[in-house]
């Protein structure tokens, strides 16, 4: 090939590079490795992990269970190796589903469009508040204190130059978004006030109120959704005007943190100012039916400096993980598995609370996690269960400085009773230890 | 189907409705253990102000169904599994499967960002090599493996140059963006809080050194340069440029989709770009996946180190560990701790190739300049400079009988391949944008130069059937223009009469 | 494709020719880790008698190379998971994936078959697991799970009987086969040692009891009797017949292929069978892979027990052993214990279920009769008794158009369905042997009709179209008398000047 | 659909079979389980087994290197749930990577067709033999005793009733074949002789002089190939008239004794005698290239009693698990991966000959596998491994009365060095011990 090029060398291909900014030696790296030496590498790795070991974490990633069928169809090399379906005609597999997942996502959330999916929920979240700035041109959000501390950290760190001013509403006892201050701190500079439900102690949040209020003052309410699966049992976020959620409890494994998928859901009415992509129905020339990207002018690569959003590579294939999840669970199974993770969170609360100086912090009705206040420090108490191979709840004190003591629980369909019970007997010999 | 298409023939294809014109009551594809817990009433438990009724047309289908249905719309698709995929700036290559195998490992699939890191050491250790073996390509001092794409990348970038301009009294106001740049860089800049110079390239699509040395003043906070630039180009005065902004306190970021062009031939940190970001779905072979998900790791020099999105993996005393709170930090850009996933699948991909990562930059490169070689008779090359891992031609000599670049690209179709990247970059019209990456063997090379010619053949002599094109796939050309005006973004339980594909 | 072909399209579809034809010097898709032992000199170990100097021919391509190869032929295949396959006598029904995933479990796929028993304790467990279910489902007393096919499970089977009677005393000479029967039941016998004499059936395609009475004598060792019969019907007499059978000393051997017309509504054990197979790649669900893997246990009644082949599962204090001897064994039929990774993913099918496996069977019954019902007035129904599993049509009212079972099931093809099984049952000239399964839909049994009448009415108004079908395929009708005539079975070096495919 | 049918119920469906044949009872069976179940059922199984065992077994199965790309290409719908590939147009894909499969075999083997399968290594020695028998139509063999065990039993099986007479040949201190001894029995009744190579104690036996002798009285040689590895450094047995091979070493897991693939390879002139499918080349009518299953009248479904064998349901998937797997290999892998083999078994020996008492059995050249003699019984030996979580040699007096305490050993590139030393250094510790 070199010789058809019209060169002698490899060398000759790289000589537009300056000679001093090139690297005469070898790179430092490890390998290469083989086939089996690479996985003998991961599973050493994964052996310093924590299998093995019971969990009860959520706190926006969830264990639920996921079928072999779900990575049957994404190890699928035509779905797995595709681009970003530009090209409709060799990409109607791909669009069809992205179609099938905005689908279900507006079904899901009661809205009515969504989009092709978000980095994340929290970068959804975030983007969802720039489109309530875009829609309604205020630089004011109002944050109720109970979203997912990790999403108000990634909001802050948009809004800090982007002149946008974030007020922060607090919670009640029922660890509900406190209604009040809301409705005092609420006037017509506010563009959108931001809630989770179920939020980040698990208590569902009152829309329906929530978005009665902002739209007195015409502001946008928007909803967060980290726990998706809630969504079987839950009553939809629909008086939102936007919902951003977090699809990873529909068949993506932990992971360590990602990739998941986010989603932008809304009235069809703010399409035009949604982030990320959209598949949309249309016909050939022949009449027949297809899909295509759409409504593409919102977007980075034909917009630029005046896009939606600087998104281009999204999660695509996690947000198909998501559609073959929800098309096997179907409506009944859905419905089924959140149910059960209601049922495991009233055992579980009930078992606990059983224990001495042990109760619940929050009394507002809850999914599948909720705040438990221990008699010492959680961090203490999660050292101790290690031993019995168990992770404890998440301690609560980092995030909010009065919850010391406060511990997050977390159950799903997953969690079996036997480990609930494991966990109730460990935290009560730990707590019959004096420190 | 004539005989001067090699690549592809036609054959019977299954058609498929949407899932929900498909669904019937009652039907499931997936039971649950039943439940080891007394079983409660939701309703009574979450209060009729919180009880959801029914999930309004939410589909009901089998197991097999399921299986069919995503079976039949993945034969509609085209992949790098079937043939070349020649994207310009997409870097195509090969997804080794033994990195979704990893990725699936229990112990690695299965860890949740929150458990104690004294249990997530392999996690961890994971994101600590990745992180040196990315520094060491890139000539860089630190990173961080949180921003969730390339254009988050970007903006992680921009935030940090933001950040450190800040401590030194002046965030500035402008990031200078050339006219080749993709979208995400101006778009970036706008969320960042900047607004967008964009500057002119030269006539040999380089950046204009001299109008920059103008353009540079105390109100630029930094030059966004992709290099090699999307014409595929290496910037030979990288080095002079960095040393412009320098000297007016400017920072130098570098988009580096196009790693693929450099990675053990030249380090960018040598380069004297300041802050930069990688695509490890593209030089690092992470899967599409039709659109996602991807990884953008930023690796900055020392001076912006303070300034990285916490938590920042540090070692100390033999462990690894996550600094929560770092006081100059621009704070977060993603929940959690980025795209694990994705960034196990780029080691896997680092440790395959070692040091011999080198000779995959070599073969993208030898293959970018012999299809450039081979087409350069049949087709316009608007910009003569010298090629590295990908190549731009533009439709020029084809637009006289009425044909442009997206005609050509339809009819690749034809021929069995996926077109190249069209209509970018923007400073070349009618672009045609081609990357083989190192993955394609001669073979697949000769067969789409083979088509190439063809097709420019076929546009002397029978324009129509190139404006048609593609005439061998299940739907044709499909009406954006319709989809754009009159959006339907979703199926309605209603519209179910529609007919099916 | 006109539109009354709702289920399929032609779309673009990847040309590729032989591996040996992309093979190219130096190249390989694998690596292995490197020795670390002390290199040696192989061809001085082994000596110039017993060195192989090369292997000529054999192919070189990477990795991706063999990822396309087989990605692209896999997409010229027809398959259950992207359509009703309907061929009569082979149950082609869903294959649960989760089978695929436990098959491959570390623990279950590793294992050697002659490791240590205490260390196998989880293999055995299944085939001792699967055993007793199997038998619970045939109403049978003692299995071995050793034959790798159907049909070796019938050898297995007349091996039992021959050796029953030889114990009595007489092997005896023939095996009694319907006419109706399938290939490898007379081919079976042969092996086994027996001549065959064929039986003629009834007019309704059944056993002729009364014919029977006649034949069987002192020399008769045994009749295989598929029930359902391959017409899809239930033998009514099948009773009386193992009466006959029995009052002269001879066997019921029972081809088990049509279970899935019975499994959990009735058990042959109770027919008076004294022997029969299943094909676990039939009724239980394991893939067919193109032609195999499958498995056949033998159940037998307790009289054949002391005959079945070595080893033998048997519990012993708590645990399972494998006896490797028993004095009157007929042997063994394969090395090692079987097709095992068919025997975990059967036993995968049968937990799955439970006792809800006589649903499958209602609704494979259900399937076929609707089809039958639907079909009737489309074409000729030879034998009026009530379906099963199955229905048998001939295309005796297209014939005279000049169309025939084999034009039928081409022009199948274009409507996006799989053919059913062309002439077989023999006793059916011009058979159309449809088997649905449990696991199609309604929606799909409907678009199969559809496409049924529609070629139907197509062989009387367009014959021609149907005599030539498929249209829609890659290739068309190839010349298989020109296979046979001049076989090519095998790439040779120089033949590589061919054109690829 | 009952309406449809005109029935009332699924009873009637069922109204063919006689009241008193049906069952009336549920069918008393484990389950129904659920995916999960499922899955922690199998793994409960696992656990019982022996993962986290060294093991030292060979004996006709083996442990080699799989890529993950070749389960990737098998788990294709399109190869896993298609039917044989009597429908042309539509099963392209399998029959080409038949028509691959069966020049790959014929290649390795040095002979010039192969077929697409048969059901493992043992029947498909048992049907070479069978089709040297209507070949030459000479009703005796003679078989070596190195040949596998199990082999010769299933032979001894089929033979029985065909009136097929087997004799056996002894071996010689070198492990191979007794040349002499196979000469004097030798005579113009003898239909076939049968050699493993490598045989069962691992050696290469002399397939050209074993030929030679055979074709002196005009009697067909066979050759089965039990670790069809050894074919990347080994001669094939080119001189042999029908090679009857395992692939299981090409890419199939153990699997606790299958599902793996056997194949038959010959001589072109004997094909119309050859068991099992064949695919061929051929032309549509428009002249593309195409393969088709051909020389069906040598098959049941068109002979019935007349057929060449019963088999039908053959081993497809696993012949595509070889073809992909020797594709990846290529020439240089395969060969690779066989000089790995050797080089282990050396190093094996060495080590292991170093012990008090242990030595080499047979002084034959060996591929993979060789036979040593212990001072004690190989029983006792393992059952003290055992502890050391080490499979030990098979004991070979199961099979040869004559060698008691000689254990089968097999080491593949599978084995890491470490495990060899650790299992020389337990066999050390065990034999200090006195009994
Ligand atoms: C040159 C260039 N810059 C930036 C990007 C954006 O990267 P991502 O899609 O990962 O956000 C791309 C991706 O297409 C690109 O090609
Ligand atoms: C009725 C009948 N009997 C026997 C067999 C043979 O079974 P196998 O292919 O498993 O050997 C078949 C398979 O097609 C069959 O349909």
């Amino acid at each position: 090939m070199l010789e058809a090029i019209g060169v002698r060398s490899i060398e000759e291909l790289f000589a537009s590079i300056p000679e001093a900014l090139r690297l005469n030696r070898p790179l430092d790296l490890p390998g290469p490795l083989s086939e089996a030496e690479l996985i003998q590498y991961f599973r050493d790795r994964a052996a310093e992990n924590s299998v093995g070991y019971s969990s009860f974490l959520g706190a926006g990633v969830y264990n639920h269970l996921r079928s072999v069928v779900t990575d049957t169809i994404l190890l699928r090399g035509e779905f797995l190796t595709s681009y970003t379906p530009y090209q409709a005609e060799i990409s109607q597999g791909t669009l069809q589903a992205i179609f099938e997942f905005q689908t279900l996502m507006a079904e899901l959330t009661g809205q009515e469009v969504a989009n092709a999916s978000m980095w994340d929920g929290s970068t959804a979240t975030t983007e969802a508040v720039l489109m309530a700035e875009r829609l309604t041109r205020r630089r004011r959000v109002l944050v109720a204190r109970s979203v997912h501390p990790e999403y108000r950290q990634v909001l802050a760190t948009y809004a800090r130059n982007l002149n946008l001013q974030i007020g922060e509403i607090g919670y009640m006892p029922s660890g509900q978004i406190d209604l009040d201050a809301l409705r005092s701190a609420m006037n017509n500079e506010i563009g959108a006030v931001l809630a989770q439900s179920p939020n980040f102690f698990g208590a569902l949040e009152p829309v329906s109120r929530i978005a009665e209020v902002a739209r007195g003052a015409e502001a946008l309410t928007i909803v967060a959704v980290a726990e998706a699966v809630s969504l079987g049992v839950v009553r939809p976020p629909a008086e939102a005007d936007i919902v951003s959620a977090e699809t990873q409890s529909f068949g993506m494994p932990p992971s360590y943190g990602g990739p998941y998928a986010g989603v932008i859901a809304a009235r069809e009415k703010y399409v035009r100012q949604m982030p990320g992509r959209l598949a949309g129905l249309t016909t050939d020339g022949k009449g027949r039916r297809g899909f295509c990207l759409t409504l593409a002018t919102r977007e980075q690569h034909i917009r630029r400096e005046r896009a939606t959003s600087n998104i281009c590579t999204n999660q695509a294939l996690c947000a198909l993980a998501a559609t073959v999840h929800l098309c096997l669970l179907g409506k009944q199974g859905l419905r089924e598995m959140a149910e059960q993770n209601v049922a495991k969170a009233r055992f579980a609360m009930a078992e606990l609370e059983k224990l001495p100086g042990v109760h619940r912090v929050f009394d507002g009705p809850v999914f599948n996690e909720f705040v438990l206040q221990f008699p010492r420090s959680v961090r203490m108490i999660n050292a101790q269960l290690l031993r019995d191979k168990i992770i404890g709840p998440l301690p609560l004190g980092q995030y909010y400085p009065e919850l010391t003591k406060c511990g997050l629980v977390c159950v799903t369909e997953t969690t079996r009773r036997e480990q609930i019970e494991r966990l109730a007997d460990a935290v009560r010999e730990t707590l019959a230890v004096p420190v | 189907m004539p005989d001067k298409i090699k690549k592809a023939s036609r054959h019977v294809s299954q058609n498929e409705g949407l899932v929900f014109e498909k669904s019937a009551p009652g039907k499931r594809g997936f039971e649950l253990p039943p439940s080891d817990v007394p079983p409660v009433d939701v309703n009574a438990v979450l209060g009729p102000d919180y009880a959801r009724a029914d999930i309004e047309g939410f589909p009901e289908v089998s197991e097999i169904e399921v299986i069919r249905h995503f079976t039949r719309l993945s034969t509609w698709n085209y992949a790098i599994d079937l043939g070349m995929y020649p994207l310009g700036s997409c870097t195509m290559k090969y997804n080794p499967r033994v990195n979704e195998h990893i990725a699936r490992l229990e112990g690695i699939a299965t860890e949740h960002p929150y458990q104690p890191q004294q249990l997530a050491q392999g996690c961890l250790q994971i994101m600590w090599t990745l992180q040196k073996c990315l520094l060491e390509i890139a000539g860089m001092d630190a990173a961080t493996l949180q921003p969730a794409a390339g254009a988050q990348g970007e903006l992680t970038g921009l935030l940090l140059i933001r950040a450190y301009l800040e401590s030194k009294g002046n965030p500035r106001k402008k990031v200078l963006i050339p006219d080749s740049a993709h979208g995400t860089n101006p778009a970036t800049a706008v969320i960042a809080g900047y607004e967008v110079e964009n500057i002119r390239s030269d006539s040999r699509g380089q950046i204009d050194v001299e109008q920059l040395r103008k353009i540079v003043n105390e109100d630029v906070a930094a030059l966004m340069v992709t290099n090699p630039s999307t014409l595929g180009t290496f910037e030979p005065r990288i080095a002079e440029v960095a040393e412009i902004l320098h000297a007016r306190g400017a920072q130098l970021y570098m988009d580096g989709a196009n790693m693929n062009a450099l990675a053990g031939v030249a380090q960018p940190g040598r380069f004297g770009v300041d802050v930069m970001h990688l695509n490890l779905h593209k030089t690092f072979s992470t899967p599409h996946g039709g659109g996602g998900p991807g990884a953008g790791p930023v690796l900055v020099k020392a001076h912006l180190e303070p300034f990285l999105p916490v938590p920042v993996l540090v070692e100390r005393d033999g462990h690894l560990v996550l600094e929560p709170v770092r006081h100059q930090s621009i704070g977060r850009v993603r929940a959690f701790g980025g795209n694990f996933g994705v960034l196990v699948r780029a080691l896997a991909y680092t440790l395959a190739y070692g040091p011999g990562i080198r000779q995959a930059t070599e073969d993208a490169v030898l293959n970018a300049n012999y299809i450039r070689k081979n087409l350069e008779g049949a087709f316009d090359l608007p910009y003569a400079s010298p090629s590295m891992h990908e190549v731009v031609f533009s439709d020029n000599r084809q637009k006289k009988y009425g044909v442009n670049t997206m005609d050509i690209a339809k009819r690749l179709i034809d021929y069995g391949f996926h077109p190249y990247t069209t209509a970018f970059p923007l400073i070349v019209p009618g672009a045609m944008m081609i990357e083989p990456t190192e993955s394609e063997s001669k073979e697949e090379c000769d067969l789409f130069i083979d088509a190439m010619r063809s097709i420019a053949e076929e546009a002397a002599t029978n324009p129509d059937l190139v404006k048609t094109a593609p005439h061998s796939t299940r739907v044709g050309r499909l009406d954006e223009v319709a989809a754009a005006r009159k959006p339907i973004l979703r199926w309605q339980p209603k519209s179910s009469a529609e007919s099916a594909g």
